[in-house]
């Protein structure tokens, strides 16, 4: 285990990469900045399914919904209703919050493991269609546009402005998940995927705790569906398939299954690379393809077990000792 | 008009029947369940335009061909990238069935990606007109080449040595194993049948649609929905299901809405794991809790 | 010695099947009794009875008066009737430390919120938590294993650490499926002191199911034996080893 | 741009179209010998087939090029892949403003990415000529920057619309799209010129992407029996619903489709004459693909992509090219970015001797071109129509 010092130096790090991204916006352009946009959606959105696919063990798909609920909320809140958008966000989490609940309903019914999966992919799935078939609230295909907006004076339009929102709301909900984690709620989720019938022995209601899981997972990626609303600025239903999913897969599983670090590296890292792909056109299928089949074989456990290999202070553990 | 919609249902439903039955080929020896498959069925279909178009074979030996080389793919996928992790959770297999699904279909893309490719007609018969009910070749060809190979599939099964066999380690394969058969050649050789069969589905589609990367997404959430309708794990329900599947969408299309063509699979889906988690014919599909 | 749990007349039939049948017995403070019986007597279908697994038919548990009958397996444990597995029920990925802190997730406190917002409460019931999780894996000498997966341990450690798991909350009554299979004689020994331990310091109420006789035999107060469902037999070890019921459905199975 | 200051001044960042418009700016991209122009598309993706729309512009810009370019200038085409997706599709333009500093952009093919792009591409300033994506909402209301190079969804639905009235007798009609916003921007004028015509769609009917069936559609529309029926559907759809049609003895009913197929590709595709004889397609060019007209932009495209598959696709973003050129040429060597956007206002009616309709813009108006001709086959020949039964 990690050292009273080592804890400490864990702390730090946590803050002290949010504090010096802060002016990270003196070192991009409009493009760049656009990109680390995309980064801290991507680490929301993988954040929230290694929770479900990793801690809990459950194979969900129903990711691009809760985060399609999550945008379409958000549009639908600010065009609409007129709402600014920073009240948006915490709506869409609570939004997305409830298509986990939708999710957890089926794991609940015993629909597990792969049937599971089929019938989160077909959930995901309807939601598009539905998106498509409402044009009233959500433009159909024409999509939603968020209405223009300023805060403290400066355009949403704006990339840096954005980027501090963005990098308030992650830190945030990065921290929160780690402190769910960290507490006998993050151990409980880990028991449920390791033993269900055991964890139940030990007084752990594990209908809730997958309840509730799902409703993290949905509310954490309902959040980034409003940040996705305001980065892109307008919403269409084709920004929710499936062909979505496989860089999903990738993030979590390139960063590490139920690794919350993990998550912010496999997103981090797989949000750039296409980035630098942009010279080879078309080769983004066969590119995460073969990405995915090679960590699967090689390095199941992803890019955070290496950094554990490295040092302690890399160790999540689920239990928090305060030095 | 309700004939005629059953007649396009059969059809339509003998393709989803062959997909969800070597889904189910799959899944019953190997309880993988491969969520890549539908690059599988678009991996076929190209195949036997290439062979066909541009090596100027006649179409049935180059299907042949096509399923030849897809079953040597199955087999290839199982060795290399299933058996690696075998045992490991659901989750890594879906994942990696999935991440090959992906590989399939950017060298598709990397190659035709540009071009929507027409398959020259198989069966240019001429339509038959039965009073209002029109019988076309293409339906005639699909439901039959599907019968035969049906037939024959479960021939194999019900009355040979072999077919026996094959029941016997879907029983249980560790009485299999005791016996000296050895499961991981079972397993990679039904990787095999279901690429081929898969392919096959594609190989029937090619003629009557058109062919691009993308053609095997929807075939993917077909077999899914009619398995599940049939009975996960259940091989004649896999195809009873098909063929139900292929109903629905068209009286609903016809009755209700067109609309509803494109979601009748996932309705389908979510409706029979709801009430009827088992379907028509299968063992029960949920885990117990 | 104040009585704990009391089952009556407690019966299980799956379709047609009865697995157990009419049980009825009391578990007093600090009592050791042993189930024993051949296999398919019903000694795993009784635990899971009590424990909320399987729904009996008829009959009825209770724990000092109060009914468990109807209860989710996770609302008895809570009551405070608590259970090891036979096959092992360690969460292997987890670290001892977190295993045994599994074992006092009732016992924390703080609501979902404040867990959330990393409030002072909710730290501070995990802190005291941690402590004590720490402060009984050194009375089994296993406190140098904390961090270690409870997947890499042997499988004599493996079942002290469920047994702390277990009794990490102070439950009254504790079930153990064959807490001794596959243990050398050196933990067998151990695992015996620690069930002494647990009868005599704390006054557990100790349900037991054991195939090692001379176990059974060393730590029961009094055997229960089992054969088709049915009790054929109670007393103290002396009275069972000389029971002729015993003797037979025994020979008879064997 | 200084980043720091730029940063401080965060009020100054908001008003960033007021504080571009500087010297510097103004010639951004723009070298002596060198005019790079930006050039977005789905170079892959499922949409990728309409990339196609970029090579023609491409191919005329080296064709440019090897006569000398405009005023000394090569025109550099720094390409962007889209993906036909919003996200990034916006990377792409940031990119190529932000990073590559294009003097300018013309392309894309997805009108929702163009969407998505417009708000960024406003406030950047710079000129854009959409050169495929025919969404309507894409350059109306006006954005100064922003001109139109293509008919739009409007124009092509209204000239849809107006072709199926043209034929005599002609009331009851139906309309089978898919649910996207690529056949909505077909099928919703087409459906406001009906209704100003008095005329109510008897049947809407969808066929979604990927359907590889369209009895249950083609069964309605049999007990419909309409007059002609308008199909907004892609090029593999629409040859299966033809072939439908066809099959189920409705073969003589006209079909009306949109500027996404051509007649060339949809015979090819069905590999039958009998089942296209019927069907008509938005035709923006003044010839058949392998016309006469048309000979010399197809050769012109071979000449320097010699493997390109001709398609309707292929020609359709040279017109705007053209007329880019031409303004290019009317500034003078003293280019910039306001200049250029100044004499694009000045084209009128630019007879690009490839698309059936003139180009216009005006300071009032970028949606350059208002028409587009149709194309049915006639004695067996693709032939450009202006209306039922009058050759263009």
């Amino acid at each position: 285990m990690p050292s009273a010092r080592q804890r400490q130096l864990r702390t730090l790090l946590f803050w002290a990469v949010p504090a010096l991204l802060l002016l990270l916006p003196l070192a991009t352009n409009a493009y760049t900045q656009f990109i680390v946009n995309g980064m801290l959606i991507s680490v929301l959105v993988t954040l929230g399914f290694t929770l479900v696919i990793g801690n809990l063990g459950q194979l969900a798909f129903a990711n691009t919904a809760f985060f399609g609920i999550g945008a379409y909320a958000s549009a639908i809140l600010s065009a609409k209703l007129g709402l600014p958008w920073i009240v948006t966000i915490p709506l869409a989490g609570v939004l997305g919050a409830l298509g986990g609940f939708l999710a957890s309903s089926a794991a609940l019914r015993g629909i597990r493991s792969y049937y599971l999966a089929i019938i989160t992919l077909a959930f995901g799935e309807l939601m598009r269609w539905a998106y498509l078939h409402s044009k009233p609230l959500t433009g159909g295909t024409d999509g939603l546009p968020l209405p223009r907006e300023a805060m403290f004076g400066i355009s949403l339009s704006d990339d840096t402005l954005k980027f501090y929102i963005f990098l308030a709301v992650t830190v945030l909900l990065v921290k929160a998940t780690l402190n769910l984690m960290r507490s006998r709620f993050g151990r409980a989720v880990m028991a449920v995927r390791e033993n269900e019938i055991a964890t139940a022995s030990l007084a752990i209601p594990t209908a809730r705790v997958i309840l509730v899981s799902f409703i993290w997972s949905g509310f954490v990626v309902g959040c980034a569906g409003a940040l996705f609303a305001r980065h892109v600025g307008h919403v269409f239903p084709e920004s929710f398939g499936m062909l979505h999913l496989i860089a999903s897969f990738a993030m979590v599983l390139v960063g590490g299954l139920g690794s919350v670090l993990g998550a912010v590296l496999g997103a981090v890292l797989l949000t750039a690379l296409p980035e630098y792909l942009r010279a080879f056109p078309g080769m983004e299928e066969l590119f995460f393809g073969l990405i995915v089949a090679a960590v699967l074989v090689a390095m199941p456990m992803g890019l955070a077990s290496l950094l554990r290999r490295l040092s302690p202070i890399f160790v999540e553990r689920y239990y928090r000792e305060e030095s | 008009m309700l004939m005629q919609l059953t007649l396009g249902g059969f059809a339509q439903g003998a393709i989803y029947a062959l997909i969800a039955l070597s889904l189910t080929v799959v899944y019953r020896s190997t309880t993988v369940v491969n969520f890549g498959h539908g690059d599988f069925v678009m991996a076929g279909a190209f195949l036997s335009y290439v062979l066909v178009v541009l090596a100027g074979i006649a179409f049935l030996p180059a299907a042949a061909l096509a399923m030849i080389a897809m079953f040597v793919l199955g087999v290839l996928f199982s060795k290399g990238l299933i058996r690696p992790i075998r045992g490991g959770p659901h989750i890594g297999l879906a994942l990696m069935c999935i991440s090959a699904g992906y590989v399939l279909r950017g060298i598709a893309r990397m190659v035709w990606g540009r071009e929507v490719l027409p398959m020259p007609a198989v069966f240019d018969m001429e339509p038959i007109f039965l009073g209002d009910l029109v019988i076309t070749g293409d339906a005639v060809f699909i439901i039959g080449t599907v019968l035969v190979l049906l037939i024959l599939f479960f021939g194999v099964l019900a009355l040979t040595d072999l077919g026996k066999m094959v029941q016997a380690v879907y029983q249980s394969p560790r009485g299999a194993r005791l016996i000296g058969l050895n499961v991981e050649r079972f397993n990679d050789f039904s990787w095999g049948i279901g690429a081929a069969l898969g392919a096959l589905g594609g190989i029937l589609v090619a003629p009557v649609s058109l062919l691009h990367p993308d053609l095997g997404a929807s075939f993917l959430i077909k077999g899914f929905a009619a398995m599940t309708l049939g009975g996960f794990g259940s091989l004649g329900g896999a195809v009873l299901g098909g063929i139900l599947l292929g109903l629905a969408e068209q009286y609903a299309g016809a009755y209700l809405d067109s609309a509803l063509i494109e979601i009748t699979a996932y309705v389908v889906i979510v409706l029979v794991l709801f009430i009827r988690p088992q379907g028509l014919f299968g063992r029960k599909a949920v885990v117990k809790v | 010695m104040t009585e704990l749990l009391n089952v009556q007349g407690l019966s299980v039939r799956f379709s047609g099947l009865t697995a157990l049948d009419d049980v009825s017995f009391t578990l007093e403070e600090g009592a050791v009794r042993a189930v024993i019986g051949p296999n398919g007597a019903g000694k795993s279908t009784l635990f899971n009875a009590i424990s909320g697994y399987v729904t009996p038919t008829s009959g009825s548990v209770h724990l000092k008066g109060r009914e468990l009958t109807k209860l989710t397996p996770h609302e008895i444990a809570e009551q405070g009737v608590r259970r090891t597995f036979q096959n092992g029920g360690l969460f292997p990925a987890l670290t001892v430390l977190e295993n045994v802190l599994t074992g006092l997730h009732a016992q924390t406190e703080g609501s979902f919120l404040d867990i959330l917002l990393g409030r002072s409460k909710a730290l501070k019931s995990e802190a005291g938590n941690i402590h004590r999780a720490r402060e009984l894996l050194k009375l089994m000498s296993m406190d140098h294993m904390a961090d270690t997966r409870a997947g890499d341990l042997s499988g004599g450690q493996q079942r002290i650490v469920e047994i702390v798991r277990t009794v990490a909350s102070d439950p009254p009554v504790l079930l153990l499926d064959e807490p001794a299979v596959g243990l050398s004689p050196v933990a067998r020994a151990q695992m015996m002191e620690i069930i002494h331990r647990l009868a005599g310091e704390k006054g557990v109420g100790i349900l037991l199911i054991e195939h090692a006789v001379e176990l059974v035999m060393a730590a029961a107060d009094r055997i229960l034996v089992m054969a088709a469902g049915a009790r054929i037999a109670e007393g103290t070890p002396e009275e069972i080893r000389e029971d002729r019921a015993v003797l037979e459905a025994y020979l008879g199975h064997s | 741009m200084n980043k720091l200051t730029s940063l401080m001044a965060v009020a100054a960042f908001a008003a960033a179209p007021a504080l571009a418009q500087d010297a510097e700016w103004e010639t951004q991209g723009l070298t002596d010998d060198a005019i790079t122009i930006g050039v977005m598309g789905p170079f892959s993706g499922n949409a990728s087939s309409y990339s196609k729309a970029l090579i023609g512009m491409m191919a005329y810009y080296d064709k440019v090029n090897e006569e000398g370019g405009v005023h000394g200038r090569k025109l550099v085409a720094v390409q962007e892949d889209t993906a036909c997706d919003s996200a990034k599709g916006l990377a792409a333009a940031k990119k190529l403003i932000s990073q590559d500093e294009v003097f300018m952009l013309q392309g894309n093919s997805c009108s929702g990415v163009a969407l998505a792009l417009r708000p960024t591409i406003e406030e950047a300033g710079l000129p854009w000529i959409v050169a495929h994506a025919v969404s309507d909402s894409i350059s109306t209301p006006l954005a100064g920057n922003i001109f139109h190079g293509v008919p739009t969804g409007s124009a092509n639905g209204r000239a849809m619309a107006a072709f199926v009235l043209s034929k005599p007798d002609t009331e009851n009609v139906a309309i089978i799209e898919h649910s996207n916003d690529w056949a909505h921007s077909y099928s919703n004028p087409a459906r406001d010129y009906l209704k100003e015509q008095g005329v109510e769609p008897t049947a809407e009917l969808t066929m979604e992407r990927g359907q590889t069936d369209a009895t249950a559609q083609v069964l309605k529309l049999r007990q419909n029996k309409p007059d002609f029926i308008i199909a907004a559907l892609y090029e593999a759809e629409t040859a299966i619903f033809l072939r439908d049609l066809k099959k189920y003895g409705m073969g003589d009913i006209p079909v009306m489709g949109t500027a996404g197929t051509d007649l060339e590709n949809t015979l090819k595709r069905t590999g039958d004459f009998d089942t296209v004889k019927n069907y008509y397609v938005i035709h923006s060019y003044v010839d058949n693909l392998d016309g006469e007209k048309m000979k010399p932009w197809g050769d012109m495209i071979h000449k320097y992509y010699p493997d390109e598959e001709l398609s309707t696709f292929s020609f359709v973003s040279i017109g705007s090219a053209e007329a880019l050129v031409s303004a290019l040429e009317a500034v003078g060597p003293d280019l910039t970015r306001s200049k250029l956007i100044a004499a694009l206002e000045e084209v009128r009616d630019f007879d690009t001797g490839i698309l059936s309709d003139p180009i216009t813009w005006t300071p009032e108006d970028h949606q350059g071109v208002k028409g587009s001709a149709v194309a049915g086959f006639v004695d067996g020949e693709p032939t450009v129509l202006k209306a039922w039964g009058q050759p263009y």
